[in-house]
């Protein structure tokens, strides 16, 4: 499902973010990547989004080679995959009922599905009532709600998830993870969820990718927050 | 297909309201262009009318030689001057009508000096030629000085081809600035549009990361340009439409005690609103297109 | 104090770089409108020159009565006429004078008609009046028209007011409309600043949260705005400089084969790019001035 | 230092964000505040910012009465406490260096101290060579960092952190609160800090207040993550 070649990724400044990345999932497999602060965790996410193109390498996703995708097909081929931004990335002139439904109009679904998802998603992430209101009149944990349900909203094949739970109290957490989880196994979604809430992963134990400066130092499924040094 | 359609309509709609400040400031762009541009287009056209009529009633006079008074020679002369490519109309006129003509010009207590004259007429017979372009007096009066028989040809003197030479040249410039200054305050419509969009170039950024095509992005945001264009097209219409009548209707439809007749309001005014109309919503759209397709490159 | 204005001084050459995008689109704004009142200008103060050359040059005559031929008389008449308010020069021009310029006004074989009359002069003693401003011909020439001994007054007929007062209609008219224009460009001009520096209102924002005055986080965007405004003027300066000079040389300093003397380039184009430099950093100043105060009020 | 007196805050839209909030916080403490997303923390620390006006009640910092000042006295009164932002707040057109600098160049401090002083606290956030780069161009735990460093740059007598933490692996959290410990212990700092760190406010036990729905429902020196149900 997702395949990493030898991926590297130097940014225009001369930071190499990613120093050669071999990595592999599987359809259906739910893995966290965990790492220290700056080790390259965002940049292999947007690597997968199509954001950033490779300096070296290959990223495959699907099938499809996102770093060689032209400039105006890159929408088309996120359709297919979730991402939950750690800046959130939410549209600020748009409700957050707007903001969820944009993704499915997006996909020309008709007006009462999209209804009736957004609804359900916004359901999910515990937002029932937020529907009206504005990202800049949400907390930070609502906000990353808000994100959490537009990128599950069309149920995507890939969900790619960046500390999502960054600014959410331990109970939320929870609930989120059960919720992925779910997604996880009900709709064999294959997850990647970047974080650093060792709780979490040692709660919740999964197949865990360790980075570190740009490169991967342990791939394990033994779980738990792994402690390099 | 057609639900897609409206929805960008309404989101465009949407669009106006919500970014409130950034529409009234390209729309007030757009207003004072159009009002630019308007008083341009009305003062060109009637300064084209204008000219055309003064053109039209500058004639070309023709003395004929005292040596080709017959009858023959000036049905000759006649159609020799009709032949003449630009040649409108030729009205004769004899010498009786000319010492006529010539002593109507002295103030009554002075033609009686010239009646003792009348019976030994030293006038010419004439024609009075008019032409179809004011730029073509000097042309064809040369050629028609060429035919036999013509003593000389008058056309109201360097004055006369100078104003219409004036005219023609303020007419050009006019024109020339019109479309000049029009091509300018379109690029800075199209500067403010971009600069609003630039504003929310976040906002399209994201809605690619969200899966929308940038054919999809975009709609909404030309579907704003074209509204802003509307709304900012409304008060230069009005003030076009009820500055132009009521100034006709001031001036009686005239200026300078009427030397110059101004182009009536009634289709005028209409014209020109389309005008006003048509080029808002162009400037909305081309700067709308440009300014989200340039933003949408912006990053992948 | 001086090392925080150089601060600031710098922090605005710095934003004029790091926004380079927006800084193009203002300083362009200021461009196009630098050039339109530039135009405007140079259009205008000819215009103005050429006005008031006309209106020099037109006079008032006035014809003596039959009856009024004494020498006090017309002494008399004189000093009168020299009392009137905006009488500049009166010149004396006897019936002999004016005979010899009446015939000399016709084609010489003509002129022998007259001759005969030469012995019985039907002409008048004439004055030619000078006034100080063309508008006021008319109030003058009827002034004088009441005075003892004056059988009428002329001053070229109704064209000739007509002329001077259409010249003044148009020269009014375009100054109205050069400060009009100046106007709505200017709110233009800032206009665009007000988007570009919308699109950094949340940078005003986060200042304020640091602990930086409304005074010190202006002040930046204001030497910005400055330094834009005259970057703005540049083009415009050049242009007017360059093309003037081009158009004077080309035209031989005269329009319509010298009928209308145009300013000379010397002091004129110097003088017109101070007044741009001046247009463009005032609108610069209070362009960025007003936005980000009301920006600063965006939020506590 | 900081006393709240049945503050009560309305945001426009109704909703009811803190709901008579009692609170005294004394010189050189350090505390915790914590609750569930969307419970009025962050409204709680835009109250003591005086980025937000109590609709009843009164705050009240370093004797200052917060809501009655003048909008243009507010940078002013902000000199005296540092806040770190739960979306960091950084200036986009420039580089780490002067966001941290321009916090200390308001106050018009000369220029070699302002440089020695901006290297420091870099260097106590471990962002020594990220001087140069935007902001755009950091990692999200990086960004956090730039916004303690600059809140603690001028060395504010009262210190607001809003989830400092929230995008830092535990082993730089950790950091963290022990350079936030030492502030507090060596310059005598009040320091108030939101967190959803369920580890480290166990490690790190302190008074901690828990928010619920816009209520104060415990206030403890037990320390712990306190749940209350
Ligand atoms: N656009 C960019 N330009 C230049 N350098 C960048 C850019 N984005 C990230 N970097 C650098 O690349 C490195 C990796 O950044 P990345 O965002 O991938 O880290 P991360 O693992 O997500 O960290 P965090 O846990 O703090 O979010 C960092 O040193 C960062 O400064
Ligand atoms: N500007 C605003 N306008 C309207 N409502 C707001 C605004 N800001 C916050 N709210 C609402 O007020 C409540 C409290 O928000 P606040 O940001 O204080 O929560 P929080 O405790 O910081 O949550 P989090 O842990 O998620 O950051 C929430 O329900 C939120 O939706
Ligand atoms: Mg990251
Ligand atoms: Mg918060």
């Amino acid at each position: 499902m997702i395949e990493l070649k030898d991926a590297v990724k130097a940014y225009k400044n001369g930071v190499k973010a990613l120093n050669g990345v071999n990595l592999t999932i599987h359809q259906g497999e739910f893995v966290y990547i965990i790492g220290p602060t700056g080790s390259g965790k965002s940049t292999l996410i947007k690597l997968l989004d199509g954001e950033e193109i490779p300096s070296k390498g290959s990223v495959i996703v699907a099938g499809i080679n996102v770093g060689k995708l032209k400039h105006s097909k890159v929408p088309i081929y996120r359709r297919n995959i979730g991402v939950v931004f750690q800046d959130y990335r939410l549209l600020e002139r748009k409700t957050v009922f707007e903001n969820i439904a944009y993704a499915l109009e997006v996909i020309d679904a008709p007006k009462n599905i999209i209804r009736r998802r957004v609804r359900e998603v916004m359901n999910l992430v515990g937002l029932d009532d937020k529907g009206n209101a504005f990202p800049s009149e949400l907390s930070g944990g609502q906000q990353q709600r808000v994100a959490i349900a537009r990128a599950i909203a069309n149920k995507p094949k890939v969900l790619i998830a960046d500390e999502p739970t960054g600014n959410l109290d331990p109970t939320k957490s929870d609930e989120i993870m059960v919720l992925l989880e779910k997604i996880n196994r009900e709709e064999n979604t294959t997850i990647l969820m970047v974080t650093h809430d060792e709780a979490l992963v040692n709660k919740h134990q999964k197949r865990t990718i360790v980075l570190e400066s740009g490169v991967i130092v342990a791939d394990t499924f033994q779980g738990g927050y792994f402690k390099h040094d | 297909m057609i639900n897609r359609f409206l929805r960008h309509i309404k989101e465009g709609f949407y669009g106006v309201g919500r970014h409130s400040a950034m529409s009234v400031s390209s729309a007030s762009a757009v207003t004072i262009t159009l009002l630019l541009i308007s008083i341009f287009l009305v003062v060109t056209s009637n300064l084209e009318k204008i000219t055309s009529k003064i053109e039209n009633s500058v004639k070309i006079s023709v003395i004929v030689s005292y040596d080709f008074e017959a009858q023959e020679d000036l049905d000759r002369i006649d159609s020799q001057i009709k032949n003449i490519a630009g040649v409108k109309l030729v009205t004769f006129s004899d010498k009786e009508m000319e010492f006529d003509f010539y002593i109507n010009s002295f103030p009554e207590e002075e033609r009686v000096i010239f009646e003792p004259y009348r019976s030994e007429n030293p006038m010419h017979h004439a024609f009075y030629v008019e032409v179809n372009e004011g730029s073509m007096l000097q042309e064809i009066a040369s050629k028609i000085s060429a035919i036999e028989g013509v003593e000389k040809t008058n056309y109201g003197g360097e004055s006369s081809t100078m104003l219409v030479n004036a005219l023609a040249t303020t007419r050009q410039g006019g024109f020339i600035l019109v479309i000049a200054l029009s091509l300018l305050a379109i690029y800075l419509v199209q500067n403010t549009i971009k600069l609003t969009i630039f504003a929310r170039s976040n906002e399209i950024w994201i809605m690619r990361n969200v899966g929308a095509k940038n054919g999809y992005i975009r709609a909404p945001f030309v579907v704003e340009g074209i509204i802003i264009g509307m709304l900012g097209a409304i008060i230069p219409i009005l003030t076009t439409i009820f500055a132009y009548i009521y100034l006709y209707n001031k001036l009686g439809g005239k200026l300078l005690s009427g030397i110059f007749v101004l182009i009536p309001p009634h289709p005028f005014v209409l014209y020109i609103s389309c005008i006003l109309l048509a080029v808002g919503i162009g400037v909305g759209f081309i700067g709308s297109f440009f300014s989200v397709t340039k933003y949408l490159r912006w990053k992948r």
